[in-house]
C-alpha cells in the first residue's frame, strides 16, 4: 500500500501530506520517493545526468563544463592517486591489499556498514584505516592526498551504478535514519538544512552559485572546485557547507557525517559514479 | 591553506560586493620581476605591464585593431567562476602570425599572447582569470594587420579569489 | 619528480591537435594569504612547443592565466609516433620540459 | 515545508535574540562581564552537547574575551550577552528541529 501510495501521489501533495508510514523506516520506499521527486521536478534532465550537479541545471554552465572536461583539472589528482596506489607502504603492502578487487572499481559500494563495529565505513575512513593498519600515519580528510586517493578509486568506478547496501542489522537502519535526519535538520544561524538548498531550490542561485540537486550529489566526489582552485573530498564539502550556514563544523568523519553520506549515497542507488568531478 | 569559516565567508562577501576586488587592486601595479630573456622570441614584458587594453595592444603590436566578423571569439555569457573561464578563438583569416587575448578590466589587460608560426592552425583555446564582469577581446594579426572580436563576459564570483 | 606537463597530441591525417595541461600555481601577485600577506607573483611566462626542431607554437602568458593552465592548438603535418618537445619558464626562472609522442 | 511554519519559527528565534540584547547597558564592571561570560559559555557548552553550535556565537565569545583583555568591559559584556543570546537561539533551534525536520522529508 505504501509504494502504491507514493507512486500514485503527486509529489507536492505527497510532500505535504502527513507521514502515514509507521514509524519503522523504509529505505526502499524512501529511495523511490526521493528519486521520483527529482525526476518530476526536472523532467528534462536525463536520469543519469543528475550526477552532474549544477551542470545539469543550466545550459551555459553545461557548455563550460564540457570545455573543462576535455582536459579536466582533476587529472593530476587521478594520476597522483594512481602512483600512491602503486607505491607500497614501508611494510611492503599497498592500498590494494585493503580492498576487494585491489581497490579497483569498488568505490560504488562505499559507504558500507561494518556489522562488527556496528557503524558506517566511508571510503575516506577505510583508506585511513588501511594506512594505520599498515603502520602509516593517517592523512587529513580535507587535504590533497586523501582527495588523490579517492579521485583515483572513483575514476576506476566511473559508470558503475551506485550500489549501497543496508544489511538487516537494526544498527544499519538506525545509521541510515540518523543520516536522513541530519540531511533535513536546519542548522546554523542562517537556519538552513541540506534540504533547504538541495531539495527545495536546486537549479536556483544562492549568491553566485547554482545549487545542485541532492540526487546523485555524492556520485561525483571528490570534486575539483574552481572556487577552491583545488581538490575537495566529501569531508571538505560537508564542513564548508556547515560553515556557509554559520554552523560550527564537526570533526571530519564524525558519525553524523558518515551516516549522512550513507543516506545520501543509498538514495542515489542506480545512478552512475561520475567522480572525480569538476565543479564551479 | 587554513579554511577558517569567517575568513572564507568574509572574503566571499567582500568579493561579491566588489569592494574587496577594488581594495586589492588599489595596491597599484606591482612591478613583475624582470623575466629572464626567453630562448627564442622575446617575452613582451612591457605589453603585460600595461593597464588598459588599448595600451597593451599598442605596446604589443604598435598599431590598432579593427573589429572583424572573421574573428570568432567563443566565451561564456556568465562565467561559472572567474578563476577558470574557458575562452577560445578561431578565424578564417589567412597568414595569421599572432593571436592575443585581453581582459579589459583585469589589473593588466593583456592575459595571453600566442606566436603562430606558418603551418599552425590559427585557433587557440585556453582558460583565463577574470576579476569582474567586463569585455574579453581577441586579437588576430593577419598579413600584418590587426583584427579583433569583443564579447562581454559576466563574472559573479571574482576570479582572483583569495 | 614526474613532469608538470601533461600533453595529448593526436594526428588525424593532415593536422595534429595538441592539448596541454600544466601543474603550476600561476599566482597573480594580487592575492593575500590567510595572514594578509601578498602572495608574490609566480606564473609561467613562456611555453613553447617544438616539432622536428621547429617551433610550432609559443605561448606568452601573463598573470591572468588560470591555475593549472590549459591550452589547445593544432598544426598542419606531424605523424603518429613523432615527438613533440614542450618546455616552459616562469617569472622566477624555474623551468620544466618534456617530450610527448603523437598518437 | 510550508512557508508559514518557517516564518513563525523565525519570529520565535528573533524574539529570543531581541529579549537578551535589550538588557540595559550600564557601565559594566569586570564582575558583570564575568557573570555574562560564564552564562554565555554555559549556554554554548549546552549547544555543543546538542552538536549544534553556531560560528557567530564563537566569534562573539572571542570578541568578548578580546575586549575584556583590553579592559573594555562595556564592550566585553555586550559581546558576552550577544554570545549567550546566539547560543540560546542555537539550543532552541536544535530542540525545535527534533521533530520538525520531518516536515521537509520527501515521502
Amino acid at each position: 500500500m505504501r509504494t502504491a501510495f507514493s507512486l500514485a501521489s503527486i509529489c507536492v501533495l505527497a510532500w505535504l501530506a502527513p507521514a502515514l508510514a509507521a514509524d519503522k523506516p523504509d529505505p526502499v520506499a524512501d529511495q523511490k520517493a526521493f528519486q521520483n521527486f527529482f525526476i518530476k521536478k526536472f523532467p528534462k534532465v536525463k536520469y543519469e545526468d543528475f550526477v552532474n550537479g549544477p551542470y545539469s541545471m543550466d545550459e551555459g554552465l553545461h557548455r563550460q563544463w564540457e570545455e573543462k572536461e576535455q582536459f579536466p583539472p582533476y587529472e593530476f589528482a587521478v594520476e597522483t592517486g594512481k602512483e600512491m596506489f602503486a607505491t607500497p607502504f614501508k611494510n611492503g603492502k599497498t592500498y590494494g591489499d585493503c580492498f576487494a578487487n585491489k581497490g579497483i572499481g569498488v568505490r560504488q559500494n562505499y559507504p558500507t556498514f561494518d556489522e562488527k563495529e556496528g557503524k558506517v565505513i566511508t571510503l575516506e575512513l577505510a583508506l585511513n584505516r588501511c594506512r594505520e593498519a599498515n603502520g602509516e600515519a593517517p592523512y587529513s580528510y580535507l587535504k590533497d592526498e586523501m582527495a588523490s586517493l579517492t579521485a583515483y578509486m572513483a575514476f576506476t568506478s566511473r559508470g558503475q551504478k551506485m550500489d549501497i547496501r543496508i544489511p538487516s542489522d537494526p544498527r544499519a537502519l538506525e545509521a541510515y535514519e540518523n543520516g536522513k535526519r541530519y540531511f533535513y535538520t536546519r542548522r546554523g544561524q542562517l537556519n538552513f538544512s541540506c534540504a533547504t538548498c538541495h531539495v527545495q531550490s536546486p537549479g536556483e542561485h544562492i549568491r553566485a552559485e547554482i545549487l545542485a540537486p541532492a540526487l546523485g550529489i555524492m556520485n561525483a566526489m571528490p570534486i575539483y572546485r574552481s572556487e577552491w582552485s583545488g581538490m575537495g573530498t566529501t569531508s571538505r564539502r560537508f564542513l564548508t557547507c556547515n560553515s556557509q550556514t554559520r554552523a560550527v563544523p564537526l570533526e571530519p568523519q564524525s558519525d553524523e557525517y558518515r551516516d549522512l553520506e550513507y543516506y545520501l549515497s543509498y538514495v542515489a542507488n542506480g545512478l552512475p559514479i561520475s567522480g572525480p568531478g569538476a565543479r564551479p | 591553506m587554513s579554511l577558517s569559516s569567517d575568513r572564507h565567508s568574509m572574503t566571499r562577501r567582500l568579493v561579491l560586493q566588489g569592494a574587496g576586488a577594488v581594495a586589492l587592486f588599489g595596491l597599484g601595479n606591482i612591478p613583475f620581476a624582470p623575466a629572464l630573456a626567453a630562448a627564442n622570441d622575446k617575452y613582451p614584458e612591457d605589453a603585460f605591464k600595461q593597464k588598459s587594453d588599448a595600451d597593451a595592444i599598442k605596446a604589443l603590436y604598435g598599431k590598432t585593431a579593427e573589429a572583424s566578423d572573421k574573428v570568432k571569439l567563443d566565451a561564456p555569457e556568465i562565467a561559472e567562476n572567474g578563476a577558470v573561464v574557458p575562452i577560445a578563438v578561431t578565424t578564417t583569416l589567412t597568414e595569421v602570425s599572432s593571436i592575443s587575448f585581453l581582459v579589459s578590466e583585469n589589473p593588466n589587460a593583456l592575459a595571453a599572447s600566442y606566436v603562430i608560426p606558418a603551418g599552425t592552425v590559427p585557433a587557440v583555446a585556453n582558460r583565463l582569470k577574470m576579476a569582474k564582469t567586463c569585455n574579453v577581446i581577441a586579437i588576430v594579426e593577419s598579413g600584418g594587420k590587426l583584427y579583433s572580436a569583443t564579447k562581454e563576459v559576466k563574472v559573479t564570483v571574482g576570479g582572483c579569489g583569495g | 619528480m614526474a613532469s608538470t606537463i601533461r600533453v595529448r597530441a593526436t594526428n588525424n591525417g593532415d593536422t595534429t591537435e595538441v592539448q596541454a595541461l600544466i601543474q603550476h600555481p600561476m599566482d597573480s601577485g594580487f592575492i593575500k594569504d590567510a595572514q594578509g600577506q601578498i602572495i608574490p607573483a609566480h606564473f609561467i611566462q613562456q611555453l613553447s612547443f617544438e616539432y622536428n626542431g621547429k617551433s610550432v607554437f609559443l605561448a606568452n602568458w601573463g598573470a591572468a592565466v588560470s591555475k593549472d593552465p590549459y591550452v589547445k592548438f593544432a598544426f598542419k603535418g606531424g605523424a603518429k609516433g613523432d615527438e613533440l618537445k614542450i618546455s616552459w619558464v616562469d617569472n622566477k626562472g624555474a623551468t620544466d620540459s618534456t617530450t610527448a609522442k603523437i598518437q | 515545508m510550508s512557508a508559514t511554519m518557517s516564518v513563525t519559527r523565525n519570529i520565535a528565534l528573533a524574539v529570543v535574540l531581541v529579549l537578551a540584547i535589550a538588557m540595559p547597558a550600564l557601565a559594566a564592571s569586570e564582575a558583570d562581564f564575568k557573570a555574562a561570560f560564564a552564562a554565555a559559555e554555559a549556554a554554548e557548552k549546552q549547544a555543543d552537547q546538542l552538536r549544534n553550535k553556531w560560528t557567530t556565537t564563537e566569534t562573539q565569545l572571542a570578541a568578548a574575551k578580546k575586549a575584556a583583555a583590553a579592559g573594555d568591559f562595556d564592550a566585553a559584556t555586550a559581546a558576552a550577552k550577544e554570545a549567550e543570546a546566539l547560543a540560546q537561539a542555537s539550543i532552541f533551534q536544535a530542540t525545535s528541529e527534533k521533530e520538525r525536520w520531518k516536515d521537509m522529508e520527501i515521502r
